[in-house]
């Protein structure tokens, strides 16, 4: 593996904040925990995005120069994956805010942020 | 005990599932089939400088609808998820603390904030930026009034007229591509102007616009609406 | 003469002897029986001494008119049964109405009377007529068993179902009887004949002791008359066709009478050496022994 | 027609212009809403007739200028538009139904709606991997807002737990295609497939997850207690479109990227839904919250869309028909059944009894259980009926096993549910009052479920072919409730007798003999049926589709009919027997032996259409393969309608505790279907062998037995109907022996026997049925002495139990004699044997039946009792005089049926000379025998009338007690326990096995179903390591290895 580049890195960057991300929404107990947990798994999961729109040394995908303006194609990066990624934030955005309401109203609710505290629905 | 080995284990396997697509990863050399063809034709086919701001507002406008609507969605759910038992209490809103000197500060940032915002998003599609980003960073004037000043005059049914108006517009720009140019959420509707330049691009910058006036706007809602929350505990 | 009415003349002659064999032998027994329990008894003559005081009596009550035909079903149904059952082999007249029906008809028709009694005997809405109704019931249901196996098994032998056929392949000699042709369905019908005949130590329908009579409890008067009548005619009509099933049927009256009497005394004397059986012991021991024994002579005779 | 992109533009411009509305008009915001839906509605409903109707092409919607896979594409074909139709009407609907709630949480709830249909239909249409993500996302999100429309604990952790969960499951959808994109450098999904891509590791890895995180949307078991927490705790109306839209869409999807998946791959899905299937209703079983219960059902309704879809390369070109039916019947009536939910509010299902204080909303929610059930006229039935079929002929068994027994478990919970709304005993005071706006989402609903049903059978090549003419009398007869019974009663007859006379004649020997005995029987005894005064609401409509189902199987000519029939017939007799007393738990065990008994005939039928090309039910008599096992499940499914021994339980409950006249249509008519079936299965099939051992011979030995049994349970009844119902299923064993003998006697018997038993079983059942009416109770051992009081039913019951008990001379005999007959032919004699036996105790049992209620000693409290109503003595008497008819002239009865018989079986036969029969064994002449008969009794009559001529009547108490006056009657008459000396003798015979049999199937079942669903804790994370784990699992099957 002679060509060990940021691609690599990044990527694995990636994955292990993914795993990181899942591996605390399964072991945290408090809610607040959970959630930072889930937004370090999108950020893994953004990471990867990113890495996986990436060509090495190519610039990114702005065309303001003229010299940019031919021959585009073999000069920049994917613009794909980047507007993906930014849809991706977004939503991940949404879901967070939403889920720190709910983490609100279930204090709310019984002044706890244990998650082993919401068990009554079940079975 | 068990159970976190049995977390353990899990991990590791979803880690292993992780390596093989890492062995497997090999660098991409050269643009996808589809990257490509935006690559070479979206200058003429778009005309936003910005090739990312043509695929999000255009080629994949569909997106960016559904994801301005995701945006619009929480705002709403937070909205009613909040309110709806705490309608009486709204008003007796308790004073917090204050300090002069944030909210001074405040006051002088907020409309350079604001205006940074606006630039970032109506010259999206020449410069890195755009609407999302923009409101975002509009939003964040708004936070730091919230967080700085006594009592925030957010106003919920201003932002939620701006909002819905920079919503339906964009649906109806959208539409106005179905009648006047190819297709739904097109920006040939208006011309493509100056590559380059402010006017350029067709719809693209109107859509940014929209859009950065939309996330800022709901964006300050959502903390507006946590905020409000916390006011009453 | 119209052969139909032939016919009927010679049934009423049939009915005419039987009654009279069977109100003698009825007599005969009881003396022996006496006798047995050196006690002097009646005289032989006794069953017709009390037919005729019953239906002379003059306090009649009736309990409703199930039991006012009651009598009538169960006289019907032991006149039938001996019509129904070719009596004198070899003699077209005293054939009687057999040409109605074959063995199953038979086996069936001794139902007619007591069903037809017992609905009676319920009416007149005395317990030990129910009682007794309920153990008749039971006992019938236990012994039926081998009776049924032991007429399957010679169904197959003699592959008919038809009385006179089965009675004609008996002759030529007393080896040619399905007593000794069949031992095993021989015994289990035998066997079967001791509840049949409803003596001791299978008479716990009627139990005198223990529930006056049973389901004649409340009968008297004509009405017993009538039933008198029935259990001298009944008994016989059963006597005659295991005659005709085990031991070659009869040619003529004299040896009917001989065969039937012999028949007769193989109730009569396992009746007077054991003493009754409940009624579930009696079930339970129909169940048992004769029911194998019913068992292996179908098999045996399916198979050899 | 309007371009399908204003689908997305409306229902996203109106939700976003709902900000301009302000804080106290959600009235207008809420109606805003519904036009919209209503709108969207109409476009794909135009879309979708179009299609049906004009054929028309495919239709694609390109977004901006250019084409894909440059820029997102929507589809709208066929399927999409159904799909989207589907999923806006439940929107329209719901939000309907919702309307008060959505109002009531502001304007803001009515936005979460709006995106949450709207993102459902771009997620159907679109072309795009991306964009799929992008608007399942704000559909789990709108759903997430949705969920907490009602706010309490459970309802926010539940709505947590999604959130949470669905996070994950995007998440993994969005790396999934991440690396799509990063292999095929496309999004657009007709692009990537038709790229040829090199088979890279990490591109399966990735199309591992897209379809996995689809499966997991799906709520596989058991990665699925999130959704389930959700089911149960969310609003009704939540629930509904979480059950019907969003997991309608997610089928959609799966359906739509089934070609991304390798063979192995859709495999293992199908096998995951196969199992999700079986398990969620195993689970759905010991559930007692409605919501939670109906979200097992939705689960594993999907589950089963799942698999189907999976294996669809097995299936081929009838997927699609087989997932359109099954699916609109769950999205119809599940929806529906959540509503309801949300009408009733009752957190147990035992409580639904208050649902009675409303009959529309009973009547609805009896609809969508059958809709949801898949019993016909409704879709599903057609959906599992092609999906067995399909399955059989691709022989995949364990397939067929799996998705039977799953729907079977799923029968027994939602007509336990059924069964407590329809008749369970707990009171609750309140009236039920449902608003317009909930009623009529309802309404439309149903109605569509009929709709649908009627619009899947005519796409199918064979369903086509089923008569409906019978049904749609039934069904009208709905209509027509509110008049009274002497109306309706002469309505129904009407219809009956006019639909045999127009029809008799085209059908062949047989179909008249049984079409005789289910119409002409019918006709008897609806004519009890004038005895009820009032409406007798509910009646008419099922005792017609009970009719009307078995007309439908004498008439069957394929195999679809034949069972479409059946269920039909097992539907309108559940009702029936659902309107007896203390009913609940024998009309479930009717139900549920019934349904097994058809699922096993189903399969039976699968098995038989294999290779052949068309399912006409002479397909029947050429089998080439697996021949005994078609046989058997059959046979066995027959059976159970036949009640043979060990599937007997059901019966006598379920007879005993029905109406005086219901009695009689379920045992004396009923019970015959399964004869027919029989009839059928050993016409076409003749003898089949296990081994060495033909199946006539343990059928004979099952026959004999469950004679000897039923009889015998018979005599040991205290209670009259129960004692009745008993002696059928002893009834039923003689005629299974007498088909078991597969010979012109044996046949002969059956069938005749068949007759026989109609006739005494009615008047037995009717005479009873009139007594209990009377008396109002019907313990035999606490009546007595009703002769003087019921003298005609009296003579019913005499004449009945003569005939019952084969005594010569009335025509019961006839059965008898030709039995042994039969029996000797065929050398059968162990069963004779025990068949001669059981015979015998018929008599115990007939004397108990008329001595404890006619004879004995009148009780005082009956003093005053009238004779059984005119009406009910009038159909006794009619089959009086049939009795007597058959009697006289056994040739009359016999001879058709015997000549009948002559094509199939030559040999053997009876030889008639007038009245005398002659076999080859014996001989009987029923017309000398009743002549010899009477003329005896006439005679000893008479002379017993001359010597008693002035006997004295005295009243019944006048007996010669042991010189006392006898106590009391109740002391005195001799009832109670009748043959007790019997029972202790070999009542061990009949000791309840069988019952304790099932009783510990059903415990163990239950208690099973307990353990498993102990795995879904309610903890967040419990249910996060379950999905992981199903990854993991599912991974590691998937690829062999990491």
């Amino acid at each position: 593996m002679q060509n060990i580049g940021i691609e690599q890195i990044s990527l694995a960057v990636g994955f292990i904040l993914l795993l990181i991300g899942i591996w605390g929404m399964l072991s945290q107990k408090n809610i607040l925990k959970i959630i930072v947990s889930f937004t370090i798994f999108e950020t893994g999961l953004n990471v990867i995005l990113v890495v996986i729109g990436y060509i090495r040394n190519k610039t990114a995908p702005i065309l303001d120069t003229t010299e940019l303006q031919t021959n585009t194609a073999e000069k920049i990066v994917d613009p794909i994956p980047q507007a993906l990624v930014l849809t991706s934030i977004v939503i991940g955005l949404g879901v967070t805010a939403l889920l720190l309401v709910y983490a609100l109203k279930m204090h709310k609710e019984k002044k706890s942020l244990l998650i082993n505290d919401y068990k009554d629905t079940k079975w | 005990m068990l159970r976190n080995s049995l977390i353990l284990i899990l991990i590791l396997g979803l880690a292993a599932i992780m390596l093989s697509i890492f062995v497997d990863y090999t660098p991409k050399e050269k643009l996808g089939p589809v990257a490509e063809h935006y690559a070479n034709n979206g200058k003429e086919e778009v005309g936003a400088a910005n090739l990312v701001t043509a695929v999000v507002v255009t080629y994949r406008g569909l997106d960016t609808l559904g994801e301005v609507s995701i945006l619009f969605l929480s705002a709403a759910i937070i909205g009613f998820f909040l309110k709806i038992r705490n309608e009486e209490h709204s008003k007796n809103q308790i004073v917090i603390r204050y300090s002069e000197i944030l909210g001074t500060g405040a006051k002088i940032l907020v409309p350079i904030i604001i205006l940074l915002g606006a630039y970032v998003f109506i010259n999206g599609h020449l410069t890195p930026g755009g609407g999302f980003q923009g409101g975002a960073i509009i939003a964040s004037a708004f936070v730091l009034m919230l967080i700085a000043l006594p009592r925030p005059a957010l106003n919920h049914r201003v932002l939620s007229i701006i909002e819905s108006f920079s919503g339906l517009s964009y649906v109806i720009i959208g539409l106005l591509g179905v009648f006047l140019a190819a297709g739904f959420l097109d920006n040939q509707i208006m011309s493509l102007g100056t590559f380059g330049t402010i006017l350029s691009a067709g719809a693209v910058p109107v859509i940014y616009i929209l859009i950065g006036l939309k996330v800022g706007t709901e964006l300050t809602g959502i903390i507006g609406n946590l905020k409000e929350i916390q006011n009453e505990e | 003469m119209d052969p139909l009415i032939k016919q009927i003349l010679f049934a009423l002659l049939t009915i005419f002897i039987v009654l009279n064999y069977g109100l003698i032998v009825q007599g005969i027994v009881r003396k022996i029986g006496a006798r047995v329990g050196r006690r002097y008894g009646i005289p032989f003559y006794q069953p017709y001494i009390d037919i005729i005081k019953n239906y002379s009596k003059r306090t009649r009550i009736s309990h409703g008119i199930m039991y006012y035909i009651a009598p009538v079903f169960r006289l019907t149904g032991g006149i039938g049964l001996l019509l129904f059952i070719p009596v004198i082999f070899g003699n077209n007249m005293f054939q009687n109405f057999s040409f109605s029906g074959d063995l199953l008809l038979i086996l069936y028709f001794q139902f007619f009377g007591v069903l037809g009694m017992a609905l009676g005997a319920a009416e007149s809405g005395h317990p030990n007529s129910a009682i007794g109704v309920s153990r008749g019931l039971s006992q019938v249901t236990a012994y039926e068993l081998p009776l049924t196996l032991g007429v399957l098994s010679l169904a197959v032998q003699y592959n008919t179902l038809n009385v006179s056929e089965i009675v004609a392949a008996q002759q030529g000699g007393i080896l040619n009887w399905s007593f000794f042709t069949n031992p095993l369905a021989s015994i289990a019908l035998l066997l079967a004949f001791l509840a049949a005949m409803g003596r001791s130590p299978f008479d716990v329908v009627l139990a005198p002791q223990e529930i006056p009579i049973g389901p004649p409890t409340e009968f008297h008067s004509g009405f017993l008359g009538v039933l008198q009548l029935n259990r001298a005619i009944f008994p016989i009509a059963k006597l005659i066709l295991f005659m005709n099933l085990l031991f070659g049927g009869a040619t003529n009256w004299g040896e009917l009478i001989i065969k039937t009497f012999f028949i007769y005394m193989w109730s009569v004397f396992v009746g007077v050496a054991f003493p009754r059986f409940r009624v579930d012991q009696s079930v339970r021991w129909y169940l048992g022994v004769p029911l194998i024994i019913g068992v292996a002579a179908v098999v045996v005779s399916k198979f050899f | 027609m309007v371009d399908p992109i204003y689908i997305v533009a409306v229902l996203l411009g109106i939700s976003f212009s709902l900000g301009f509305i302000g804080k106290k008009s959600e009235n207008i915001a809420g109606i805003l809403s519904l036009l919209a839906l209503g709108f969207t509605t109409l476009v794909s409903a135009q879309w979708f007739y179009n299609f049906v109707t004009a054929d028309i092409e495919t239709y694609h919607i390109f977004t901006t200028a250019f084409k894909p896979p440059f820029s997102i594409n929507l589809m709208m074909g066929k399927e999409e538009a159904l799909f989207t139709m589907m999923i806006n009407a439940i929107g329209l609907f719901g939000g309907l139904y919702m309307f008060d709630r959505l109002k009531a949480a502001g304007k803001n709830s009515f936005i979460a709606l709006l995106m949450l249909i709207m993102g459902l239909n771009v997620v159907v249409m679109t072309r795009d991997l991306f964009n799929l993500f992008v608007f399942l996302e704000i559909s789990s999100i709108a759903v997430a807002g949705l969920i907490v429309l009602t706010q309490n604990t459970k309802s926010i952790s539940a709505g947590f737990k999604f959130m949470i969960a669905t996070g994950i499951i995007s998440g993994l959808l969005l790396l999934g295609i991440a690396f799509i994109y990063n292999y095929a450098g496309s999004l657009n999904i007709d692009h990537i497939l038709t790229q040829n891509l090199e088979a890279a590791k990490g591109l399966s890895i990735a199309i591992f997850f897209l379809m996995i995180a689809i499966v997991l949307e799906m709520k596989p078991f058991p990665a699925n207690g999130w959704g389930l927490d959700v089911y149960s705790s969310a609003e009704s109306g939540v629930s509904s479109l979480l059950s019907s839209a969003y997991a309608t869409a997610t089928v959609f999807v799966l359906m739509k990227l089934l070609p991304f998946a390798p063979e192995n791959l859709q495999f293992l899905i199908a096998a995951i839904g196969i199992i999700t299937f079986v398990f969620s209703n195993l689970m759905g079983m010991r559930q007692d919250n409605p919501n939670r219960m109906l979200g097992y059902s939705s689960i594993s309704q999907i589950g089963l869309l799942a698999a189907v879809i999976g294996i669809s390369s097995v299936i081929g070109e009838y997927t699609y028909f087989i997932v359109i039916s099954i699916l609109i019947s769950h999205f119809l009536a599940k929806s529906g059944l959540f509503w309801i939910a949300g009408i009733v509010k009752q957190e147990s299902i035992k409580n639904w009894s208050v649902l009675r204080s409303n009959k529309l909303l009973l009547v609805l929610f009896g609809v969508f259980i059958f809709a949801l059930t898949g019993l016909p006229p409704f879709p599903g039935f057609f959906g599992k009926w092609e999906l067995v079929m399909h399955l059989a002929e691709t022989k995949n068994f364990i397939w067929i096993f799996a998705v039977l027994i799953g729907s079977f478990f799923e029968v027994v919970y939602m007509f336990r549910w059924l069964g407590y709304a329809v008749k369970n005993d707990i009171i609750i005071e309140t009236k039920l009052k449902a608003k317009i706006h909930q009623i009529i989402p309802l309404l439309l609903f149903a109605a569509a479920a009929f709709g649908a049903g009627y619009y899947v059978s005519s796409e199918h090549p064979y369903a086509s072919l089923i008569n409906y003419l019978p049904l749609a009398v039934a069904l009208g007869f709905a209509f027509i409730e509110f008049l009274p019974v002497f109306i309706k009663n002469t309505l129904a007859i009407a219809a009956m007798a006019a639909y045999f006379y127009f029809n008799y004649e085209s059908y062949n020997e047989l179909q008249v003999i049984f079409a005789a005995i289910f119409i002409i029987g019918g006709i008897l005894t609806l004519i009890a049926g004038y005895a009820y005064k009032g409406k007798r609401q509910g009646f008419y409509p099922f005792a017609l589709m009970m009719f009307a189902g078995l007309i439908g199987l004498v008439e069957a000519t394929t195999t679809l009919e034949f069972f479409f029939a059946w269920e039909l017939m097992t539907i309108g007799s559940y009702f029936l027997i659902l309107r007896g007393k203390k009913s609940i738990k024998h009309a479930l065990s009717y139900i549920l032996f019934s349904i097994g008994g058809a699922y096993l005939i189903l399969a039976g039928f699968g098995l038989a259409a294999i290779g052949k090309p068309d399912i006409s039910i002479g397909i029947l008599s050429n089998i080439e393969l697996y021949a005994p096992w078609i046989f058997g499940l059959l046979a066995i499914g027959f059976m159970t309608k036949t009640a043979s021994i060990g599937l007997h339980i059901w019966l006598p409950g379920a007879h005993a505790e029905a109406e005086a006249d219901v009695s009689p249509m379920v045992s004396a008519i009923l019970l015959k279907a399964g004869v027919f079936g029989l009839i059928m299965l050993f016409l076409a099939m003749g003898e089949q062998f296990i081994g060495n051992i033909s199946f006539a011979y343990i059928l004979s030995w099952v026959g004999v037995i469950t004679a000897l049994m039923g009889n015998m349970m018979a005599a040991f009844q205290e209670d009259a109907k129960r004692l009745l119902a008993y002696s059928s299923i002893g009834a039923l064993g003689y005629v299974l022996f007498g088909l078991s003998l597969m010979s012109h006697l044996g046949w002969l018997t059956a069938i005749s026997f068949s007759v026989t038993h109609f006739m005494f079983k009615a008047l037995l059942f009717l005479a009873i049925g009139g007594v209990v009416w009377r008396l109002k109770t019907k313990d035999m051992y606490k009546m007595g002495g009703l002769i003087k009081k019921m003298p005609f039913s009296f003579i019913s019951v005499l004449i009945g139990i003569i005939v019952l008990a084969g005594v010569p001379p009335l025509t019961g005999f006839a059965g008898k004699w030709l039995f042994f007959q039969a029996v000797v032919e065929k050398q059968w004699f162990l069963q004779g044997a025990v068949l001669f036996f059981s015979g015998i105790i018929a008599f115990l049992y007939c004397f108990r039946l008329i001595h404890s209620i006619f004879l004995g000693q009148p009780k005082d409290e009956h003093r005053n009792v009238k004779e059984a109503p005119f009406w009910i003595l009038v159909p006794q008497y009619a089959i009086l005089m049939v009795i007597m008819l058959f009697s006289m002239l056994p040739n009359s009865l016999l001879k058709p049926i015997g000549d009948m018989l002559m094509p199939y079986f030559p040999d053997g036969a009876i030889t008639w000379d007038g009245q005398m029969a002659t076999t080859a064994l014996g001989y009987w002449n029923g017309k000398t025998v009743m002549f010899i008969v009477v003329g005896v009794f006439a005679i000893v009559f008479g002379w017993l009338v001359f010597m008693n001529r002035n006997a004295k009547k005295v009243k019944q108490f006048n007996i010669g007690y042991a010189a006392e006056r006898p106590f009391l009657p109740e002391t005195t008459h001799y009832a109670f326990n009748f043959f007790a000396p019997y029972k202790k003798a070999i009542g061990f015979l009949v000791a309840p096995g069988i019952t304790n049999f099932w009783h510990r199937v059903d415990e163990g079942a239950h208690s099973v179903s307990d353990k498993f669903t102990k795995i879904y804790n309610g903890n967040a994370q419990s249910y996060l390591i379950h999905i992981v784990a199903f990854i993991l699992v599912i991974y590691l099957i998937s690829f062999g290895g990491f």
